[in-house]
């Protein structure tokens, strides 16, 4: 039976708490946001643009005409911190799920290093979609 | 075939303690049992292990507590022996991590129990003997004793006037096995599956005792059988005596406490030792004062739910699930029940038997500590106090030329005697055994006449005979209770039958013994003990007179 | 005490149970049998009878084949944990008026079946003994002989002592079916009992709490609560795993404190 | 010592583990908890696997091409009511994940059912209340 001994175990754990009590709030606001404020069916380009350089939020929609005007920054915080602890509580979690089956446990190394670049991966994804929305470094990048 | 220095034969509270203080002494131990150790009868135990450990009390106190419960037919050296390691033992235990109740000071707490002149009953509320057993179990894990659990130990193997070992079915592949052992120490604990009414598991059969009986040692004091006098009526569970140490009360239905208003013991009324009490109840139901079912009621509902619950919690769980009573609100029926037996296999204060290699210790043997009646709390005691001495003692001095091929012989005999069983027969295991439980339960109760003695013995003679033409249904190997069912059969009519012989032969009353012919003590004539040998003509019975040494026989009253 | 009136009244209950049972047990002999299949068995009934006690007169009057571990019949040996109408019970103490019928009769889930209702044990008792559960104190005793226990260290651990080791619980763990690195409820919570005793001293506390902090131990927990559910004896296994792994955290971030 | 196998014993698998589970009722309310949670949670990290590619599009496509794959998504009303779906999910698994939590602080362990229960219902007054902001 293994004692082995893993320190990382609980950090990982209390991450997971963690990021999820955090979740529960960025996942929240940006539910807010982008549903019941601006309306999924009206995100477009541009109001992706000015919520995310700007941190303006702007919504027509069932609660009616709305505008926020947030500091940038911290429109721009919870967007990157939403990006990394949902990849980090989702990941995690799946990871998790496979690791307790006794079957797959001899792939253990395998799968832990898939999600780790896996996790990479989205991550830089996301970070990717943030700057082609941040007015600045789309006025020097156009993928035409 | 396995080979160890000493194996010990059950693994209940005295076989465990006897695998750890051989292992101790540096032998290499194994332990065969029929049921895995944590599910042994010892964790039935519930209320407490008797020490002077205060420095108010003093273990000569408790001897002579121990001597007068056993209404002086106990050995009084052995007895000393054991009451003197007392302490050191419950101390012992204390340390291997058993978790006592404690005092507010936060050593371990005593209690008053019956027949004892002192609080010195030390108790982990009311479940002792589950927390020795699995302290003891863990002592064992710890030390890494081989354990080989589900084997059901048939014969001793005997040769020349000495044991070499045992023969064992694997209960789950039913295959017959032999184990060389330098020692063999029987801890198989009680009987009392030869009664019907009884607090004992089903598991047990007297297994070792008959074993013994069958390998030519002589089996002592059988007659003397304690009933405890409050079980619950409709399937024998035992409610602790901890109930009436904690201050409980005994009613008949005129709503009496009779233990004293009757007489049966002035002074201490319902802590009286068992037997005094067990015949008390029995008197009140024959005499008309009893409830529905042969009860008596146990009152406990003035101690309120709290007290309850901290000291005797397994009992509100005991009364609630199986007699469907609140211990709170109402009385708890109870009746006299079988409960343990305190003779068995004969052996000195080592446990050594008089087979060179054989041992006995716990329920299973009788050193005599318990002479014709056991003292609550001094049970389990005996467990760990012989099992030290017995372990220790088998493993400084067990056999180093093992005959194994001895063994084998054995092993083949008896492989041969289970396929003539399971080759079919006549009647089922289960009539047989049905018959020698009820014919027990009427005939050889707490109350005992000649003719209903004469009576069971012709019924036990007659199911020996049907035994030889058992019926095992079951074919399969794996797993055939059935089969082990068979063989518990022959050991529990070699004990119904000794216990009967001693019975009918002990023309006296004394401790849990009691004769209608023969009302009172005759220390002139029986201060004995019986011996019941196995010979190929029956049995046959010797006696031998009692170590008496610094407390002379006098009357009993409580 | 009460009167002999209230006894009576006590004593006559509803008697309007059914006088039959049937029981739907599952049968599996491997000399027999590729695969296992079930029996229907009908029986007669008493008042306070329990499942063992069915089976029993199942085994001694119908099918003597029928095979089922049992020994004390009093709730204190924990052989004959079984899945009985969906949940795993102790036989003894499950009273057959209070069951559904047909009553399903079926070995613990997620145990291999050696024969009938008898399953393997061997896994089990591996898991017990991997967390160390024996007395490992650290120190001498305090008063040279005995070690002290305060009375309320000694209620906080009284009724995780009380496990019989019945298996009711692991076999209901979900993560323990699929994980055979946990150790599952029941060891865990035969190891808090050694945790919490504070005989054996904080340098064994937290060796121990070292030992089951990893993702195979303590982290394992998704509090299903069906070893809670399940256990006879009223343990909750979940709350001693919440109560070692909440500490363990604590002991991670300890300038919190 | 550590237990051998000493018989060849019958396996009854993983199918005839999920085979029992036919009667429904024989799942407790922590267990359904349990399940809930765990397929919220999967469900979760799959929407957000897909939700970053998605999105992508901002990136790698331009930004006209965004508007339009999501303004083609969202007419699309399938799409509507699964995003309740997804927010349900959220949800339950954000309250639940706080009952959780509490068990972690040794919190609440008794009432376990309760909390469960008002998860439940609170899961479903706050989805319900939400569903005008997706259809609408």
């Amino acid at each position: 039976m293994s004692t082995k001994k893993s320190n990382t175990a609980g950090w990982n754990w209390f991450l997971q708490r963690a990021t999820g009590v955090a979740l529960v709030v960025l996942l929240g606001f940006h539910f807010a946001v982008e549903h019941f404020i601006v309306g999924a069916h009206h995100i477009t380009a541009e109001n992706t643009v000015e919520r995310i350089t700007y941190g303006v939020i702007e919504g027509d929609h069932v609660l009616g005409q709305i505008s926020i005007n947030m500091p940038a920054f911290l429109y721009q915080a919870t967007a990157i911190l939403l990006l990394a602890f949902s990849i980090y509580h989702g990941m995690y979690g799946v990871y998790n799920i496979l690791m307790e089956q006794d079957g797959l446990k001899k792939y253990r190394a395998q799968l832990k290093y898939f999600f780790i670049v896996f996790s990479i991966v989205l991550f830089i994804q996301g970070i990717l979609i943030f700057l082609a929305f941040f007015e600045p470094f789309w006025e020097i990048y156009d993928p035409r | 075939m396995k080979k160890h220095d000493v194996l010990i034969i059950g693994a209940g509270g005295a076989g465990l303690r006897a695998a750890v203080a051989a292992h101790e002494a540096g032998a290499d131990v194994a332990m065969v049992t029929k049921l895995h150790p944590v599910r042994s009868h010892t964790g039935a135990a519930e209320g407490g292990i008797n020490a002077a450990l205060k420095d108010e009390d003093d273990w000569k106190d408790h001897a002579y507590d121990t001597v007068k419960g056993s209404d002086y037919i106990g050995d009084q050296d052995a007895i000393e022996t054991m009451t003197e390691e007392a302490p050191n033992e419950v101390i012992r235990l204390e340390n291997m991590g058993m978790a006592f109740s404690r005092t507010e000071n936060g050593r371990m707490a005593q209690r008053a129990f019956g027949g004892l002149s002192f609080p010195r009953t030390t108790y982990a509320s009311d479940k002792t003997g589950h927390m020795l057993l699995h302290t003891m179990y863990e002592q064992v894990m710890k030390r890494g004793i081989t354990v080989y659990d589900e084997y059901f130990v048939t014969n001793v193997v005997r040769e020349n006037g000495k044991c070499h070992g045992a023969v064992a079915v694997d209960i789950q592949t039913g295959e017959v096995e032999g184990f060389a052992g330098g020692a063999t120490v029987l801890a198989t604990g009680g009987s009392g599956q030869v009664f019907e009414h009884t607090t004992n598991a089903v598991a047990c059969t007297g297994d070792g005792t008959s074993m013994a009986y069958r390998a030519g040692v002589p089996m002592e004091d059988m007659e003397f059988v304690q009933f405890h006098p409050t079980t619950l009526p409709s399937t024998g569970i035992l409610i602790t005596e901890g109930c009436r140490g904690e201050g409980g009360e005994l009613y008949n239905n005129k709503g009496e406490r009779f233990m004293y208003e009757y007489g049966y013991a002035a002074n201490d009324g319902e802590l009286a030792s068992r037997d005094v009490v067990s015949r008390a109840e029995l008197t009140e139901v024959q005499e008309g004062r009893g409830f529905e079912d042969g009860c008596v009621h146990l009152d406990l509902t003035h101690f309120g739910e709290e007290k309850i619950e901290e000291r005797l919690s397994q009992i509100l769980e005991l009364a609630r699930d199986f007699e469907d009573v609140d211990p709170v609100t109402e009385p708890i029926p109870v009746k006299p029940g079988q409960h343990y037996m305190m003779g068995g296999v004969a052996c000195d204060a080592n446990g050594a038997t008089e087979l060179d290699g054989l041992y006995a210790v716990g329920e299973t043997a009788c050193v005599s500590v318990h002479g014709a009646n056991r003292l609550g709390g001094n049970a389990l005691l005996e467990l760990v106090v012989m099992g030290k001495l017995a372990g220790q003692h088998s493993a400084n001095n067990h056999l180093t030329n093992v005959s194994t091929s001895a063994v084998e012989q054995a092993v083949d005999d008896e492989r041969a005697r289970i396929d003539e069983l399971m080759s079919g027969g006549k009647e089922h295991q289960s009539v047989i055994r049905q018959d020698v439980q009820n014919v027990m339960t009427e005939k050889v109760n707490v109350f005992r006449a000649e003719e209903g003695l004469e009576e069971a013995l012709e019924v036990i003679d007659e199911a020996k005979e049907r035994y030889e033409d058992v019926n095992v249904k079951d074919s399969s190997k794996t797993f055939n209770t059935d089969l082990i069912q068979a063989l518990e059969l022959r050991s529990i009519i070699d004990c119904a039958e000794t216990i009967t012989i001693g019975a009918l032969k002990r023309t006296e009353s004394r401790g849990a013994h009691w004769r209608y012919e023969h009302q009172d003590r005759d220390d002139e004539n029986w201060l004995k003990h019986t011996y019941v040998y196995h010979t190929e003509d029956g049995p046959e019975v010797k006696y031998e007179d009692v170590e008496i040494k610094d407390y002379k026989p006098k009357a009993r009253s409580y | 005490m009460a009167t002999t009136q209230e006894t009576q009244k006590t004593e006559t209950p509803a008697a309007a149970e059914a006088e039959t049972a049937t029981l739907d047990v599952f049968r599996y002999i491997p000399e027999e049998d590729d695969k296992p299949h079930t029996e229907t068995y009908e029986i007669e009934t008493f008042e306070g009878m329990t499942v063992l006690d069915a089976l029993i007169k199942i085994r001694d009057e119908q099918d003597p084949s029928l095979t089922v571990r049992h020994s004390c019949r009093m709730a204190r040996c924990g052989s004959d944990a079984l899945y009985i109408n969906g949940t795993q019970r102790l036989a003894c103490n499950t009273q057959v008026s209070e069951l559904k019928q047909p009553i399903d009769v079926e070995p613990l889930p997620r145990f291999d079946v050696i024969r009938d209702l008898v399953v393997e044990m061997s896994e089990f008792y591996n898991r017990m003994e991997s967390v160390e559960p024996w007395f490992q104190p650290d120190h001498e005793p305090e008063t040279g002989d005995e070690y002290l226990q305060s009375p309320e260290n000694r209620k906080n651990i009284d009724t995780v002592l009380d496990c019989i080791w019945c298996a009711a619980c692991t076999s209901s763990c979900s993560p323990a079916a699929s994980d055979s690195d946990f150790p599952g409820p029941a060891a865990l919570a035969k190891a808090y009992r050694f945790y919490k005793d504070e005989r054996e001293g904080e340098e064994t506390r937290r060796r121990r709490l070292e030992m089951l902090e990893n993702s195979h131990g303590i982290y394992r927990c998704h509090t299903q609560f069906n070893c809670t559910e399940v256990c006879p004896k009223n343990i909750s296994p979940t709350e001693a795993i919440m109560e070692m792994s909440r500490d363990a955290i604590k002991e991670k971030l300890r300038f919190w404190r | 010592m550590s237990k051998e196998r000493r018989v060849e014993s019958y396996d009854r698998g993983r199918i005839e583990d999920l085979g029992r589970a036919k009667d429904w009722a024989i799942h407790k309310p922590g267990m359904w908890a349990f399940y809930l949670h765990r397929f919220t949670g999967l469900v979760l990290s799959f929407y957000l696997v897909m939700h970053l590619g998605v999105l992508g599009t901002g990136f790698w496509l331009g930004h006209e091409e965004y508007t339009v794959i999501l303004q083609g998504l969202e007419s699309l009303y399938i799409v509507r009511v699964l995003e309740i779906g997804l927010f349900a999910a959220f949800v339950f698994h954000a309250l639940n994940g706080i009952r959780i939590v509490m068990f972690d602080m040794t919190v609440g362990l008794d009432i376990q059912e309760q909390l469960f229960y008002l998860s439940i219902a609170l899961s479903f007054a706050i989805v319900l209340a939400g569903v005008p902001f997706f259809l609408l």
